[in-house]
C-alpha cells in the first residue's frame, strides 16, 4: 500500500552549536539592520504582520544612534533615566551575588546582559498596570521605585522582610508597584496575567496586565492556557518571553524544537507577535508602548520575543562553565544594553565616559548604603529574622482551628 | 422557603451571590450559553451577561488560572470544573497558587474564589466521571473543602463560600443532585420535594463553614458521613438497627473537630465513611484525628468503609460503591468489638 | 506619558453567527474549490508550505468528481471498500444508539457526519502503526476490521467484554489493531503519541504514531506538551484535530479565539500543517498518506485539521437543540461524507442507488446479526456482567497485599 | 562492594539498568547534557548516547506523557522531575493516565517507568523546593511509591523500581543526597563515607518493593518513618534516651503492614513521623492502619509529627522541619500517656 521502505527511524536531539572547550559561533542568529523592520498602526488586522514574529525590531544602530520608525519613544531625559535603572540593577545584583558567598542569605538571581527588557518595559506601564513577572524582572522594581532596602530585606530574610522570611530571596511581591507575587513554579503567571486583563476588561476598568515568561519556559502548558484565554477573550495583556538563549543548562532549541522563532507561537493564536532585539533600550521601550497601547485600546494581546542573552549563571546553584563556553556571552552579536544605551546618550552629547564613571560610583554608594540598611535588620545568617510565630499567620485570613492548635502546640 | 433540588439550590446561591456583589462572575465549560452540564448555571447569563457568566475553552488550568488572577485583581470567581474527574490538568493552579499567594505576598494579594466541582459515582460515569479526590485538596494548607449533603446545606454553604476571603473547593455530590440518595439503586429514586432539607430559603443565607451537623442523634456508635455517605450511613443504620449517632461534616477543612469528639467521646465506637479509594483517603485523617482525641474512651477499632483501592468500574459500580449493607457490616462489627 | 484616555475596557466573549431559533449560517466559511490547493513533495521546507494551514484539501468537487494533485491515492476497489466501512459505521451507531435508548448500555457517542475522517485515514496506515483517538474515531477500528461484536461487548459491558467492565461504553482499547486505550480525560493522549512515536524512533523502528484530538480539545494543555515534545524530537507522529465546529455545547470560537484555524497552530513549532475537507474521504486519505509517509521517511511530525461537523448531539447524555438551530447539520457546506463517496463512486460507473440501497440491508444485517451475539453475552441491564472479582485485578501486575484483603474483605 | 553517596547510588542503579536493558531510557529537564540539577545523570549520556538520556524541554506533563506513551511502546522509561514541587503540572498524566493504563485496558497497554523526583526540605529551598507530596501518589490506586533512606537501599530500590512492571513514584529525599542528615542543622554534616549504609554492591541488586526494615529494635515505643525522617527518628531516639524501635518504611505502597503490626503489638506504643503537611498526609493511613489492627494492644494513642499545616517557609525552616527534638518530646508523650 505505501511505496516507501520500511526504513529506520532515528531519533533527533537538538544540540546547541557548540560545547565548552569548542569557539563561540552565533553566525546562525539573523539580525536585521536596525530600523529596517517596519512599525505598523496599533490597530493592524494582526495577519498581515505575521512577518513581524520572524525579525528583530532594532533602534539603536552600531554607531549608537536611534534608526527608524521604533525610534524617538523616549526623550533625553527619559533615556538618562533608564541608563541609571539598568546601572542600578547591575550594581544591586553584584552586591547580592556577593552577599550570597558571604551567606547572607541562601540564594541570588541575576539579570547580567537583561536589564533593557524589564527596565525599558517599565517606562511603557502606566500607575495600576500589574506585571506578572519571573524571577527574572527585578528591573521592573528598580525601574518603578521599588526601594532598593525593601528588596534586599526580603533577599536577606530578614525581620524587616516584607514577605515575612516565607519566600525564597527574589521571590518578590510588591503590589503597590504593580509586581505581582512571584511563584516558584513556572509559568503559573502567564493564565493569571490573563485573568487579571479578563477582570479589568470585565469591570470596565482601563489598567492592563503584563506577562512575562521566559524561553524554556515556553514548554510549560500554562504558556498554552495563556495564549488560549487571551486569544478568547481578547484579554487586555502584554505577553512578553524573554529569550535569553539558555534555560538552565538547555539552549533554546529544546524548548524551540522546530520553530523559527518563539515569537511565532502566537501566530497560531491570532495574537500580533513582535521579535525585538532586548539588548536595545529604545527598542523594547518602543515595542512595549506599542504593545501596551494595543491593550489599553481595547486591541487584545500581543506577544513579544525580547531576544537577549544570559550572561550570567541561572543562579548562584548553577555553573555555566559545564555546560557552555566561557566566553560565549562575549560573543553574543547584540551586545551590551548598558554599554549601547550609554554610547548612544553619548552621541547625541548628552553623557560621557567620566559621567558614567562617576554615575558608577553615585550607584554603588546608594546600593551600599541600602545593604547597610537592611543588614540592620539582620541577613539570614545573622540575627533579626521573622518570627516562627509567622510562620503560622496568613495561610488563611482567620487561622482556623487546627492551625492554632499546631502553633500552641509549638510553642511559638 | 421554597422547594429546591440540589441543582437549582447551587444556582440559587450563584444567583443571589451574583445580585448582591457584582464582583462575582461564574464560568467554566459550557457554563454559559448552554447552563453547565448538569444546569447548574442556567439563566444566569440571560439575567447577568456575557461578563459576568460565560463559557470558558476546555482547559482547566486556565479555568483556574485566569480565575485566579480575577481574584487577584478583586473579583470573586464561582468557577465550575466539569467533573472533579477533570480537576487534575488544574491541580498545579490549585495547590502551587491559589492556596498559596495570601501566604507568600503576606496578604498583598488574596485569592477569594470558589472552585465548584461534581464528584462522587452511582451514575454508571466510569472512572472518569465518578471521583472523589477530597483527600487531594484537604492535604493542602491554604485551602477548604466544603461538601454539601442537601439543597438547603448546598445553598447556605455555596453562599458562604463565595464569601470567604479564601479559595474554597466546592465539592458537590452529583449522585444527590436530584434526591437524597441512600445507596440503594434498587429502590426507587425519591426526590428533594420529598424531603425536609429540600425546603431552602430563598433569598441569602450563609451557614458557616466549618461547622459539622448531626443528622440523626443516638448512643452506640458514631459514624463520620459527608455528601451521599450521609444518607447510605443513615439507612445503614435503620437497617442494621443500630442507634447509631450519624455526623455530616459538611466542611472537611476547616474541620469540626469539637463535635466529632463530643460525639465519639459519649458513643465510644466510631465509624468513617466515604466513597473515595481508602487509602489516603480523607477517613485516616479522621482515623487518626479521633484516635489521638478519643483514645481513652474508645471500646472497639475505628473502622472506614471506604471506596476500594481500584478506579471507579463501570458495570461493577454496585459492587463498588460503599453502601447501606457494607456500612451496616461495619457498624456490627464495631458493635460486637 | 501615553497620549491614549483611559477609555473603559470592555469584555469580549466570542458568540456563534446563530442560535436555536435562527436561521443557520455557514457564509463565513471559506471553502476553496476541490483541485485548488497544491500538494507539495513530502520532504517540503515546512515554512514554505504555511498557506497550507489556512487553505482547504479537497478533492471531491461537486459534480463528484476527484480533482487536483491531491486525487488518486486509491483505487475502485479500495473506494468501494472505504463506503462499505463509513456505512457499517453509521449503521454501527444508528443501533447503539437504540441500544442506549433501550437501557442496554449506559451511554453512547456516534460519528454521525465525521465517517470519513477515521475510516479514511486508517487506510494509510501499516500494520504496528499506533493511533492514540478520541471516542470519535471508531471508523478506526471498523476500518481495520476489529470485530464489531467485541465493540459491542465493550459497550453492553457484558461478560465478553475485553475489557471486563472497567471502562465507560467507547471507551475502547484494541493494541492488536493499533488502537491505544481510550481516556475520559481530553487530550492526554496527545503527549503519550509523540512519547510511543519517539520510542519507536530510539528503538530504530518503522512504526509511527497517530494522535487524534478534538477541536475542543486543542485548548487543553496537553495538546500544546505535544506539540512541543513531536517539535523538539522531530517524533514520527501524525497530530490529528478533528474540527466538527462544536465541543459539547461551545463553539470552535470558543477554543479557536482569534486564530485564523486550528491548523495554523502548528506553525508556531514549524511543524507542517494542513486543513483538509474532512467530509471529502478521498482528500483525507491523501492528506493522510502524504503525512504518514513524511513520518515514515524521518521527516517529523504533521499537523491536520480535518473540518467536519458533528451532525449529531455529543453524546446521549447531550440535546443540541438547546444551544444550536435544529436544521444547521444540513446547511453544512460540506456535505454528507457517504452521500459524497456514494456519488463519486455512482460517477465512476462503479456503483448505483440500487447496489448502495443492498449494501446498506446488507450491512443492516450484519450489524444485527452481530448485536444479536453480543447480547447473548449479556447486556448492561441484564444478566451476563463481568464479575465484581475483576474489579480488583489488574490494578497492578502482582496483587498488592492491602487490594487482597480488601477483596477478601468484600466476599469477592 | 564501593562507598556512594545517595547521588552515586541512584546514578549507579541507573547505568547498571541501562547497561543490562536496552529498554530503560532516561530524561528529564537538564538531565541530558548536564547531568541533572543534582547531577544524579552525569555521565550517562556520554555513555549511553543521546537517544537513551537526553535533556527535555521544561513540560512536566510532557515528560510524564511522553514517558507513558513510550512504555506503552514497550521502553522503560525512568524520569525525573527536578523537584517533587514541579510535579503537579504532570499530576493529571500521573493518576488518570499511568496509574490506570493496566487497568482501563485488561492489560493490553502496561506502564513500567520511574518517576523520580527529590523531596523534603532543610536546604533553604522554600516553599517550591522543599515538599513531601507522598500521600497525594498514595491515594492513587495503581501506583507504587517508594522513598528510601540511604545509598544503600536507594540503588536498590531503585533498580527493583525499573524492573517492576507497573509506574513506581521514586522519592528522594535532597537532605540525604550528601549524608545521613539527623535533623540538626548546628552539627557538622556527616557523609555517607562514615555511614554502614554507605556501601553499596557495585553491580546489580534488586530490593523488593514492599519491605520494611528495622533501622533500630526497640522495646519501648515504635516509631514509623521513611527518608530522612528516619534519622531524625533514630536522632530523637538517642536523645530522649527512650528504647524506640525505628522502623523505615522504604515503600508507602505497597506497604510491609505485617513488619509495623508485628512491632508495635509488641512496643505497644506508636509514633508516626513525616515532613509533609501534617493532615491527609500519609502518616494518617499509618495512624488508621496501626489502630485498626493493634487497637487491642495499644497503651497509649498514636501521635503523630509531622510537617505543619503551612506552606514550607524559607527563613523559619528549622522551626518548620519536624527535627529530633519534635520527635523526642512525642516519644516522651507517648511514653507517659
Ligand atoms: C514547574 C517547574 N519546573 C521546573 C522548574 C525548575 N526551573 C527553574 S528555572 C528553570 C529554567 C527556566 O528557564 P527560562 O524559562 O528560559 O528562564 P530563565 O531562567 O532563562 O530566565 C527551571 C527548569 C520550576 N521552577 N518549575
Ligand atoms: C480534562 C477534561 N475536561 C473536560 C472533559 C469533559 N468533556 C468531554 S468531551 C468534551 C468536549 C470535547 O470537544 P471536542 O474536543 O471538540 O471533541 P468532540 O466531542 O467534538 O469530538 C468535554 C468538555 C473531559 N472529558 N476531560
Ligand atoms: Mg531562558
Ligand atoms: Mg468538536
Amino acid at each position: 500500500m505505501n511505496e516507501q521502505t520500511a526504513a529506520s527511524l532515528s531519533f533527533h536531539v537538538p544540540e546547541p552549536e557548540v560545547r565548552p572547550g569548542e569557539q563561540p559561533d552565533f553566525s546562525h542568529v539573523q539580525i536585521p539592520r536596525a530600523g529596517s523592520v517596519p512599525r505598523p498602526p496599533v490597530d493592524v488586522d494582526p495577519s498581515e504582520i505575521r512577518q513581524l514574529a520572524y525579525s528583530i525590531i532594532r533602534v539603536l544602530n552600531r554607531d549608537g544612534e536611534a534608526v527608524g520608525p521604533w525610534a524617538g519613544t523616549l526623550t533625553q531625559g527619559e533615556l538618562l533615566e533608564g541608563l541609571r535603572h539598568m546601572m542600578r540593577l547591575r550594581a544591586f545584583d553584584a552586591r547580592m551575588l556577593t552577599a550570597q558567598r558571604q551567606g547572607k542569605t541562601s540564594f541570588y538571581m541575576q539579570h547580567m546582559g537583561e536589564e533593557a527588557v524589564s527596565c525599558a518595559f517599565r517606562r511603557a506601564l502606566e500607575p495600576g498596570d500589574m506585571n506578572f513577572p519571573t524571577y527574572r524582572q527585578a528591573g521592573l522594581l528598580i525601574a518603578g521605585d521599588y526601594p532598593m532596602v525593601e528588596m534586599m530585606n526580603q533577599i536577606f530574610s530578614n525581620e524587616a522582610d516584607p514577605l515575612k522570611g516565607r519566600q525564597l530571596p527574589v521571590l518578590y511581591s510588591a503590589k503597590d508597584y504593580g509586581f505581582f507575587s512571584l511563584s516558584g513554579n513556572l509559568a503559573t503567571q502567564f493564565p493569571q496575567a490573563v485573568g487579571w486583563a479578563m477582570a479589568s476588561a470585565i469591570s470596565g476598568d482601563s489598567r492592563i496586565a503584563v506577562a512575562w515568561i521566559g524561553d524554556g519556559s515556553t514548554a510549560e502548558s500554562d504558556f498554552h492556557a495563556g495564549l488560549v484565554f487571551a486569544s478568547t477573550y481578547r484579554a487586555p495583556v502584554v505577553l512578553n518571553i524573554v529569550n535569553n538563549q539558555w534555560a538552565i543548562s538547555t539552549f533554546q532549541g529544546i524548548a524551540r524544537g522546530g520553530s523559527g522563532t518563539f515569537a511565532a507561537r502566537g501566530l497560531g493564536f491570532g495574537i500580533p507577535a513582535l521579535r525585538v532585539d532586548g539588548n536595545d533600550y529604545l527598542a523594547v521601550h518602543a515595542v512595549a508602548k506599542w504593545a501596551v497601547e494595543r491593550a489599553r485600546r481595547n486591541l487584545g494581546p500581543t506577544l513579544i520575543e525580547h531576544v537577549t542573552y544570559r550572561v550570567g549563571a541561572h543562579s548562584t546553584s548553577d555553573d555555566p562553565s559545564a555546560y557552555r563556553p566561557k566566553a560565549e556571552s562575549d560573543a553574543w552579536p547584540l551586545g551590551d544594553p548598558v554599554i549601547r544605551l550609554k554610547n548612544h546618550l553619548i552621541k547625541l552629547g548628552a553623557w560621557s565616559e567620566e559621567r558614567q564613571k562617576q554615575a558608577e560610583a553615585e550607584i554603588r554608594d546608594e546600593v551600599i548604603s541600602a545593604q547597610r540598611e537592611a543588614e540592620s535588620h539582620g541577613t539570614m545568617h545573622s540575627g533579626g529574622r521573622p518570627s516562627p510565630r509567622d510562620m503560622f499567620e496568613g495561610v488563611y485570613e482567620t487561622m482556623p482551628p487546627h492551625l492554632r492548635r499546631q502553633r500552641q502546640k509549638a510553642g511559638f | 422557603m421554597a422547594r429546591m433540588s440540589m441543582i437549582e439550590a447551587i444556582r440559587s446561591a450563584m444567583e443571589v451571590s451574583m445580585a448582591r456583589d457584582e464582583k462575582v462572575v461564574v464560568f467554566g465549560e459550557d457554563v454559559g450559553y448552554f447552563g453547565g452540564v448538569f444546569r447548574c448555571t442556567q439563566g444566569l447569563q440571560q439575567k447577568y451577561g456575557v461578563s459576568r457568566c460565560f463559557d470558558t475553552p476546555i482547559n482547566e488550568s486556565g479555568i483556574v488560572g485566569t480565575a485566579i488572577g480575577m481574584a487577584a485583581y478583586g473579583l470573586r470567581p464561582c468557577i465550575e470544573i466539569q467533573f472533579a474527574d477533570y480537576m487534575y490538568p488544574a491541580y498545579d493552579q490549585i495547590v502551587s497558587e491559589a492556596a498559596r499567594i495570601r501566604y507568600r505576598s503576606s496578604g498583598q494579594f488574596t485569592c477569594p474564589m470558589v472552585i465548584r466541582m461534581p464528584t462522587g459515582g452511582g451514575i454508571f460515569g466510569g472512572q472518569t466521571h465518578s471521583q472523589s479526590p477530597e483527600a487531594l485538596f484537604t492535604h493542602v494548607a491554604g485551602l477548604k473543602t466544603v461538601v454539601p449533603s442537601n439543597p438547603h446545606d448546598a445553598k447556605g454553604l455555596l453562599i458562604a463560600s463565595i464569601e470567604d476571603p479564601d479559595p474554597v473547593i466546592f465539592l458537590e455530590p452529583k449522585r444527590l443532585y436530584n434526591g437524597p440518595f441512600d445507596g440503594r439503586p434498587d429502590r426507587p429514586v425519591t426526590s428533594w420535594s420529598q424531603h425536609p432539607l429540600g425546603e431552602v430559603p430563598e433569598g441569602h443565607f450563609a451557614l458557616p463553614l466549618g461547622e459539622a451537623v448531626v443528622r440523626r442523634p443516638g448512643r452506640a456508635v458514631t459514624v463520620l458521613a459527608y455528601g451521599t455517605m450521609v444518607h447510605v450511613a443513615l439507612c445503614a443504620a435503620e437497617e442494621a438497627e443500630i442507634d447509631a449517632e450519624v455526623i455530616d461534616l459538611r466542611t472537611l477543612l476547616p474541620l469540626d473537630l469539637e463535635t466529632i469528639v463530643a460525639s465519639v467521646k459519649k458513643t465510644r465506637r466510631c465509624v468513617v465513611v466515604h466513597e473515595a479509594t481508602l487509602t489516603s483517603g480523607f477517613g485516616a485523617e479522621l482515623v487518626s484525628l479521633v484516635q489521638e482525641e478519643c483514645f481513652w474512651h474508645l471500646e472497639a477499632p475505628i473502622l472506614r468503609v471506604a471506596g476500594y483501592d481500584t478506579p471507579y468500574p463501570h458495570a461493577q459500580e454496585w459492587d463498588y460503591f460503599p453502601g447501606p449493607r457494607r456500612v451496616a457490616e461495619a457498624l456490627v462489627e464495631t458493635m460486637e468489638a
